[in-house]
């Protein structure tokens, strides 16, 4: 079939999700993996295939032909949207299922539905007005999905500051795509690279993207509502919904025009956000804030190499932007992928303990094997490690970012740093991680609801399987994406098809492979030697002291207070201490919260004095009515100046 | 076929010469304060014992537990074989082959750490905590030593970015590097392999709980990881490019020679440091490298 | 003729009304008049007829623009009327309905009215027939709601009446031979004398803009909106609001002609852009959300003066905007007094949870609140974003930002209180009294079908209305 | 002519002296009737009905229904005198007489034609309106509120002779409006505010405020 016809089947399917969805599970499920596998397709006919899908209507749709069209770039996001929507789906039927949740679950369902095709519209719109409309759909209903379990009052906060948050974002689209009509005098869009007069808008559309892709200091509403949100929501949010963000920026950067500053600071912003974004994750104690901060730094992963690609358009095309976007573009897939899993796992966890607190988790490999596995093959995914696909990308973006070092142009200063900066963000993903995935599922069980756990059933488990195996393909056999990356590029730049950009992924891949299996053989052969020498079983050895309890293990903050020492100046947390004193020293306490800096310090403050300034003009209105007389003659009074400047001008 | 016959004899080198380097130090260490030490192949003799030994496993711990340490062998063995050796080159060399080295070991430390925590020991936790942190400082330091190198050699490969003749900053690189090889290898002064009060330690007191073949793994890992450090000081600083093959490797064995007394004499000079002093030891190390690569940058512009 | 139609068919249903003896079966005459009405109203629409230049009175461009839109809305209200008056069968309606109608008489004479003497008429006797509907409920409250509006409003009138004269003056004073039709003074154009026309504007804009309800003249609104019954404030957010806007418009045609256009256009951005501030300021702290709609009525004559000072593309966003706020703004006020009805008190302070107690209309509120917000694909999403895109067009920069940035605190008030009120645990007292109301057809479907316009407007906006947008544009700019 | 107008301002400051609401009500009656004298006074050879109409109207509505029904208000809520108003009499005294040089001073700015020059109809006009709005801010009680309002239609009314002859629609029109408004603003203050709060004091009307 054509991708069109694929295109139609899916979007019908997903409309029947909709209509069905309240009612019907069952039918909703089919309805929805019609949908995702339809939509799969079509991208993948356009990815591998070489010509872009096309279509135009014949009728008008708010004053404008629909015009839709599958290109290289949004295939990819539509693929991704495809696969994490699909997987999803299954998730919440026994993640947010009827019994547990009569009331939200049907509005659940309906809401997956609207959002897949909101964002699916997003994606193929070509005209500013129907993109308009289709970003402000998906926004909606993804507030609605984040506020599924709206009875708590925690969950509602989070929802309302993720709508205001994205309607700022929106209102600098507005202005964007306003500007972008008025310049060019139609809502249509396209490429328009030439027309160098566009290339301020540019920044109105990082601005507004940005704040979608939780950029750093726009991130503000992002960590809130992951945690809050229902897991596999979180999943579709941080998978694919951030990922609007990107695709906004890098549609646009690739349609229009890029002012000469953009790759600076777009390249800025993200070694900023991979750095600080991880360095907050390795902070939390909550594990969803810890995986919403690790997306604002894969955010920024993604941005550096976006930025690389900028840098690269900005000095004459070089080929190692190519790289670079290819990595970019890569890793938008692989986080998807990865943090899609990694959600599923949070999820299934707090399914099973009911707490997001890490203090109060531990030693449930023991109860849920396969979420511990599945969640540290996902660990080792994101922290960046061989073999797995985290790797494959961020090796890519090195590539890019050191050729252009080495290439001593201007943009090496900016490539050196954010090389650097990468490097130490990759350390501190692969600390955060560590200590998520201990103190989840190793040591001893810090509490009862630990202890009393179970692993998830085979409706959660399948879709971690197959994103997990998503994740395992892409490491050990990224030659099949380079062709995708490649597509992706050549739609962004058509310049660029011909520039020769050499990534031995072939060799990596093989490498890989052969990790893999060194890995396995050693695993299994230490184990099986161990047993033939003996394998017996004692009490941890806790330097000779003989008792040792679950409170005596090492808590996430104390694991990660050494690093949360250095990024003090920026995470700023608030202490609690009570130092033990006396020859028989009673209870002692440290308590340790990270407050979200940005919004608590900088956002809250502004807040404050608006609403300050509202509380004062609304004395205004205090009911006399002399007043409002006397307040219609000072209008009278002020205009009849405003027209004698007027009149003297 | 020869290929892989020529992966194994390096493989057999490697595992082989690597555990020589603590006897040195140890030699060393002990030949400083006077006294006679132990065998300089001591910890062949460990390591066959422990291969021999039964395992006690703590009852938290999970396979994953004996699996980590085996991850970690393979992985720095196989960062060892992406080495290039002197004149003899590496078994496989590609573009970026350098970054998956220095992800190797990234892989290598999470596997020790994620072992270390799967007893639930606060002295584990403790030293896990500790290698996970310092290793941002490291990695910064070790990417900037090979910006420095691959912008000197506009190569990003190892086999060419370690074969030229020294650059302009070899000296800082050198400093940078040891620095940075005393803190990845846990040597003093950034941790003391034999001192017995755990609260001091890094590495050692992460994998108190382990015993038989998984040690046996551990340790020879260590010793595999330092002999890659050493080499890879000794090939980024010695000008050893435009050497005949025997003298280059003759040479790359001095230097590694050299390199592991040295070791030995900060170890039985230098005292090991406050811990909140390491973080500024490692940002010196890190600005070393900073410097060496700006040097590199203005020398290649000449 | 049908013109005069338009006026009479509902001024008869008044006299028929106060005639009317049945107290129960009165209400219908509400729907029975809107009816015939809109039928006259859109037969006029589709087939516009020939308005003599001469004419005091006439289906001209701009009534056709705006005319049916008001109709469609008052036919809607009056259905909603007829139920709401069924639950409050205790007070007699007599007054009431007749009011009503006669509102609806003067509202179409307002609208067609070509004749500056007889357009002012025609508003004052609209704002005077509002005032025994402001205080139907006879509390105390709305007695004081009354009071406020009348005396600010008489001060509008006041002042809109000397402005009248002014430009009456102007006319006189530039050899005008005392014809006051528009067309004639359009005509006399730069013949008009400066400094009157000038003080003319002034005077009107504020006494026109008084009934708008532009900032600093709304006092007047939040009360009025506050206390009156909710299809009232519909059709005064709707209906009243609309005369004034085009009032404002033709006067402003006659100063363009007079060739002080820019000046007109300043004042015109400038007391709307206030406005927009002023009520996005007041949306940010109040608690009641009967008051938060009127606030938003405030900002929502910001935004159409705003584009009055656009020029031709932003006065067509504008009308555009007559029709998509007045519909939307209507199934708000609605959906607001059904949940005012149940939950028995208006502040979000002691009404929560509305969701669980009236979920439908508790639905069509917040839907309502994200369309009046400019959430697509809903009318003012489209009429809003015309606006900017005209702003931008015209070189008014800053002013869209400022328009943009209003738009947003704006947006942060109304979820507050919104989601304030639908969402949580009701108070045990809401939920006796929400006992007491029931939610039923004749309550939820209008304002369902006001949502349904809006959407209906904003994703397939007939091209015979933006046709009749750019003829009104036409007829207010005669120099394209 | 002028003489009449310059009496309506002494009467505009008069009132502004006035404490007692009885001497207000009296001196908004006696402009009401000088108004109404004024179309037959203002030029003699066109008398043409409508003026005279409109002049009637005007001593009618202006100069007895409403002062009778303000007189008959002022009765049933039995208050006497204006008590501590927002603006002090000496204050509002000063602010008239300031306001009616102002008006002079203003109305020159406006070009007159010429048969109007001579008129001190704008100054007046201006003078009155001001006037009024100073009873409307100034005042508490709502009868000298509506005192003030008519001040200020008078003053418009005033304004309107300049058009009588070319537009009498217009000024028919306004005094339509001062006796509606009059008689609408009065029976709500007379049988609804006096019932709802028994009393006519405006500031008990601050119950809705935000």
């Amino acid at each position: 079939m054509t991708p069109g016809a694929l295109l139609s089947l899916a979007a019908a399917s997903l409309v029947a999700g909709i209509a069905s969805g309240p009612r019907f599970s069952r039918a909703w499920l089919a309805f929805t993996l019609t949908g995702a596998v339809a939509g799969l397709t079509a991208t993948l006919a356009v990815l591998l295939g070489a010509t872009d899908w096309e279509w135009q209507s014949a009728f008008a749709l708010g004053g404008e032909f629909v015009h839709l069209r599958l290109d290289g770039v949004s295939a990819l996001f539509l693929a991704l949207l495809s696969v994490v929507g699909g997987t999803g789906a299954m998730y919440a039927r026994e993640y947010w299922s009827e019994e547990h949740y009569p009331d939200s679950a049907p509005r659940g369902r309906l809401w997956w539905s609207a959002l897949l095709l909101s964002m699916g519209l997003v994606l193929l719109c070509a005209n500013g007005l129907h993109f308009l409309i289709g970003w402000e759909l998906f926004t909606v209903s993804a507030f609605f999905l984040v506020t599924l379990d709206r009875q708590r009052p925690g969950v509602r906060a989070a929802g309302w500051l993720y709508l205001v948050a994205s309607h700022a974002g929106t209102v600098c689209l507005f202005a964007f795509f306003s500007t972008l009509a008025a310049r060019t005098g139609s809502w249509e869009l396209g490429p328009m690279r030439e027309q160098v007069a566009l290339a301020p808008l540019f920044w109105l559309a990082l601005a507004g993207f940005g704040v979608k892709a939780g950029v750093f200091p726009l991130h503000v509403w992002l960590p809130s509502a992951h945690a809050n949100a229902p897991s596999h929501v979180s999943a579709l949010m941080s998978g694919v919904a951030i990922k609007m963000g990107i695709y906004g920026i890098v549609r646009f950067s690739g349609w229009l025009p890029v002012p000469a500053g953009a790759g600076w600071l777009v390249i800025g912003l993200g070694a900023t956000s991979a750095l600080l974004g991880i360095a907050f994750a390795f902070a939390q104690n909550d594990f969803k804030r810890l995986l919403a901060y690790c997306s604002v730094e894969n955010i920024g992963v993604i941005l550096i190499g976006v930025g690389g690609a900028l840098l690269a358009v900005t000095h004459g095309d070089a080929p190692w932007g190519k790289l670079a976007l290819a990595g970019a573009m890569l890793h938008v897939w692989n986080h998807g992928a990865f943090k899609a899993l990694l959600f599923f796992g949070a999820g299934s966890v707090l399914h099973a303990t009911g707490t997001r607190e890490l203090s109060k988790l531990g030693g449930l490999w023991r109860t849920m094997p396969w979420t511990a596995g599945l969640f540290l093959l996902g660990s080792v995914a994101v922290a960046g490690l061989p073999p797995l696909n985290g790797f494959v990308s961020e090796w890519l973006i090195y590539l890019g970012l050191f050729d252009a070092t080495m290439s001593k142009g201007v943009s090496a200063w900016a490539a050196m740093p954010a090389a650097i900066m990468l490097a130490m963000a990759g350390a501190l993903a692969m600390a955060s991680f560590a200590k998520a995935g201990a103190m989840i599922f190793l040591g001893a069980p810090r509490t009862h609801v630990a202890t009393d756990a179970h692993d998830c059933g085979l409706g959660m488990r399948g879709p971690m399987l197959l994103l997990a195996g998503v994740c395992v393909t892409i490491g050990l056999a990224p030659i099949l994406f380079w062709r995708v990356a490649a597509r992706v590029v050549a739609s962004w730049r058509p310049a660029w098809v011909m520039v020769e950009a050499p990534a031995p992924l072939t060799t990596l891949g093989s490498v890989h492979v052969a990790l893999a299996i060194l890995v396995l053989l050693a695993a299994v052969w230490l184990w099986r030697k161990s047993r033939a020498n003996g394998l017996a079983c004692g009490l941890t050895w806790d330097c000779g002291y003989a008792t040792p309890a679950a409170r005596m293990q090492y808590t996430s903050a104390s694991f990660g207070g050494i690093v949360a020492g250095w990024f003090g100046w920026v995470l700023q947390p608030e202490r609690k201490l009570r130092r033990p004193r006396g020859q028989f020293p009673t209870e002692a306490i440290r308590l340790e919260r990270v407050p979200e800096t940005v919004l608590e310090r900088v956002i809250g403050p502004v807040g404050a004095v608006i609403l300050q300034v509202s509380t004062a003009v609304r004395q205004l209105q205090h009911g006399r009515l002399q007043f409002y007389i006397l307040y219609v003659l000072a209008g009278l009074i002020a205009l009849g100046v405003l027209v004698m400047i007027g009149g003297a001008q | 076929m020869n290929q892989v016959l020529e992966i194994i004899l390096r493989l057999a080198v490697w595992l082989l010469v690597a555990p020589l380097l603590p006897g040195i130090i140890n030699k060393v260490k002990a030949w400083v304060a006077g006294r006679k030490g132990p065998l300089v192949l001591q910890l062949y003799f460990d390591l066959a014992k422990l291969w021999r030994k039964g395992v006690v496993m703590s009852t938290l711990a999970s396979p994953a537990f004996v699996a980590g340490p085996a991850v970690a062998w393979v992985a720095l063995t196989g960062a060892a074989l992406l080495m290039p050796l002197g004149a003899a080159g590496s078994a496989l060399s590609f573009r970026g082959d350098v970054l998956l080295l220095i992800y190797l070991l990234a892989l290598a430390r999470f596997c020790t750490a994620w072992a270390a925590m799967e007893t639930g020991s606060a002295f584990e936790g403790m030293g896990a905590a500790r290698e996970v942190s310092y290793a941002v400082l490291a990695e910064a330091a070790i990417i900037a030593a090979v910006l420095s190198l691959s912008v000197q050699t506009g190569s990003v490969s190892l086999v060419t970015i370690l074969s030229p003749s020294a650059g302009a900053g070899a000296v800082l690189l050198a400093a940078g590097l040891f620095t940075v090889l005393l803190a990845e290898n846990c040597r003093v002064p950034f941790d003391d392999p034999n001192t017995h009060l755990e609260l001091t330690m890094i590495h050692e007191v992460m994998v108190l709980d382990h015993s038989g073949p998984p040690l046996a793994a551990i340790l020879h890992g260590a010793s595999v990881k330092l002999l890659l450090f050493a080499v890879l000081l000794v090939q980024a600083v010695l000008p050893m490019g435009d050497l005949t093959p025997l003298a280059a490797t003759g040479a790359l064995a001095a230097g590694v020679l050299v390199v592991t007394v040295g070791v030995g004499l900060v170890e039985s000079l230098l005292a090991r440091l406050a811990f909140r002093r390491v973080p500024l030891l490692l940002t010196t190390a890190f600005l070393l490298c900073l410097f060496a690569l700006l040097v590199a940058w203005k020398g290649g512009a000449k | 003729m049908n013109a005069l139609l338009l006026i009479l068919v509902p001024l008869a249903g008044a006299a028929i009304a106060a005639v009317w003896p049945n107290n129960r079966t009165r209400p219908w005459l509400l729907p029975v008049f809107g009816f015939a009405h809109v039928v006259l109203a859109f037969w006029l629409f589709i087939n516009p007829p020939v308005v003599a230049p001469g004419a005091w009175l006439g289906f001209d461009p701009l009534a056709r623009a705006v005319l049916p839109a008001v109709s469609l809305l008052f036919l809607v209200c009056a259905a909603y009327g007829v139920s709401y008056l069924r639950i409050r069968s205790e007070r007699p309606n007599r007054v009431f309905v007749a009011l009503l109608l006669a509102i609806l008489g003067l509202l179409s004479a307002g609208h067609q009215a070509r004749h500056l003497g007889l357009l002012w008429i025609a508003t004052e006797a609209v704002t005077l027939a509002a005032v025994p509907l402001l205080h139907f409920n006879g509390t105390p409250r709305a007695f004081e709601a009354t009071w406020k509006y009348l005396l600010v409003g008489g001060t509008g009138i006041a002042l809109s009446l000397l402005g009248s004269f002014c430009l009456g003056y102007a006319s006189l004073h530039g050899g005008g031979v005392g014809d006051l039709t528009f067309t004639a003074l359009t005509a006399q154009g730069a013949g008009l004398s400066r400094p009157w026309v000038l003080t003319a504007w002034v005077l009107l804009l504020v006494g026109y803009g008084t009934k708008m309800g532009l900032a600093p003249m709304h006092t007047w609104k939040p009360d009025a909106y506050g206390e009156a019954p909710s299809i009232v404030g519909a059709i005064l957010a709707g209906g009243v609001t609309t005369v004034a806007f085009t009032a404002i418009l033709r006067v402003r045609s006659v100063v363009g002609a007079a060739g002080e256009g820019h000046i007109a256009d300043r004042t015109l951005w400038v007391i709307g852009l206030f406005s927009m501030l002023v009520a996005a300021l007041f949306l940010l702290g109040t608690r009641d959300f009967k008051r938060m709609l009127a606030y938003s009525s405030v900002e929502h004559m910001g935004i159409l003066s705003l584009g009055a000072a656009f020029g031709g593309v932003g006065v067509a966003a504008a009308l555009f905007h007559v029709w998509s706020n007045g519909l939307t703004k209507g199934a708000l006020f609605l959906s607001a007094g059904n949940i005012r009805r149940a939950a028995g008190s208006p502040s979000m302070d002691d009404v929560r949870g509305m969701s669980l107690l009236t979920p439908r209309s508790a639905a069509i509120f917040v839907t309502g609140m994200f369309a009046v917000t400019a959430l697509p694909p809903f009318g003012p999403f489209f009429s809003e974003l015309q606006v900017v895109r005209a702003g931008l067009a015209a070189g008014h920069g800053g002013a869209t930002a400022v328009f943009l940035g209003c738009l947003l605190l704006a947006f942060f008030g109304l979820t507050r209180v919104v989601f304030g009120i639908v969402d949580g645990r009701p108070r045990p007292t809401t939920r006796t009294n929400a006992k007491r109301f029931v939610e039923t057809a004749g309550v939820i479907v209008p304002p369902l079908v006001l949502l349904g316009l809006s959407l209906w407007l904003g994703l397939f906006t007939p091209p015979i209305l933006r046709e009749a947008w750019a003829a009104a544009v036409t007829q207010l700019f005669p120099t394209p | 002519m002028n003489l009449l107008i310059g009496l309506a301002m002494g009467l505009n400051l008069l009132a502004l002296g006035s404490s007692r609401l009885h001497s207000l009500i009296r001196a908004v009656a006696v402009q009401g009737v000088l108004l109404g004298v004024m179309p037959l006074l203002i030029d003699h050879e066109a008398l043409d009905w409508r003026v005279v109409a409109v002049a009637l109207a005007t001593m009618v509505g202006k100069g007895i229904v409403i002062p009778t029904l303000l007189r008959r208000a002022m009765r049933a809520a039995n208050i006497e005198r204006e008590i501590q108003p927002f603006l002090g009499y000496v204050p509002s005294l000063l602010l008239g007489a300031g306001g009616t040089i102002a008006a002079v001073a203003l109305a020159r700015a406006l070009p007159l034609l010429p048969e109007h020059a001579g008129t001190l109809l704008v100054p007046g006009a201006i003078a009155s309106m001001l006037t009024g709005f100073i009873f409307l801010i100034g005042r508490v009680k709502a009868i000298s509120q509506v005192c003030g309002y008519l001040i200020l239609e008078n003053g418009i009314y005033l304004f309107g002779l300049l058009l009588i002859h070319s537009t009498p629609l217009l000024v028919e029109s306004g005094i339509l409006l001062d006796v509606t408004v009059g008689v609408f603003v009065i029976g709500i203050i007379v049988d609804r505010i006096q019932r709802a709060f028994d009393s006519l004091d405006t500031r008990k009307l601050t119950t809705l405020r935000e």
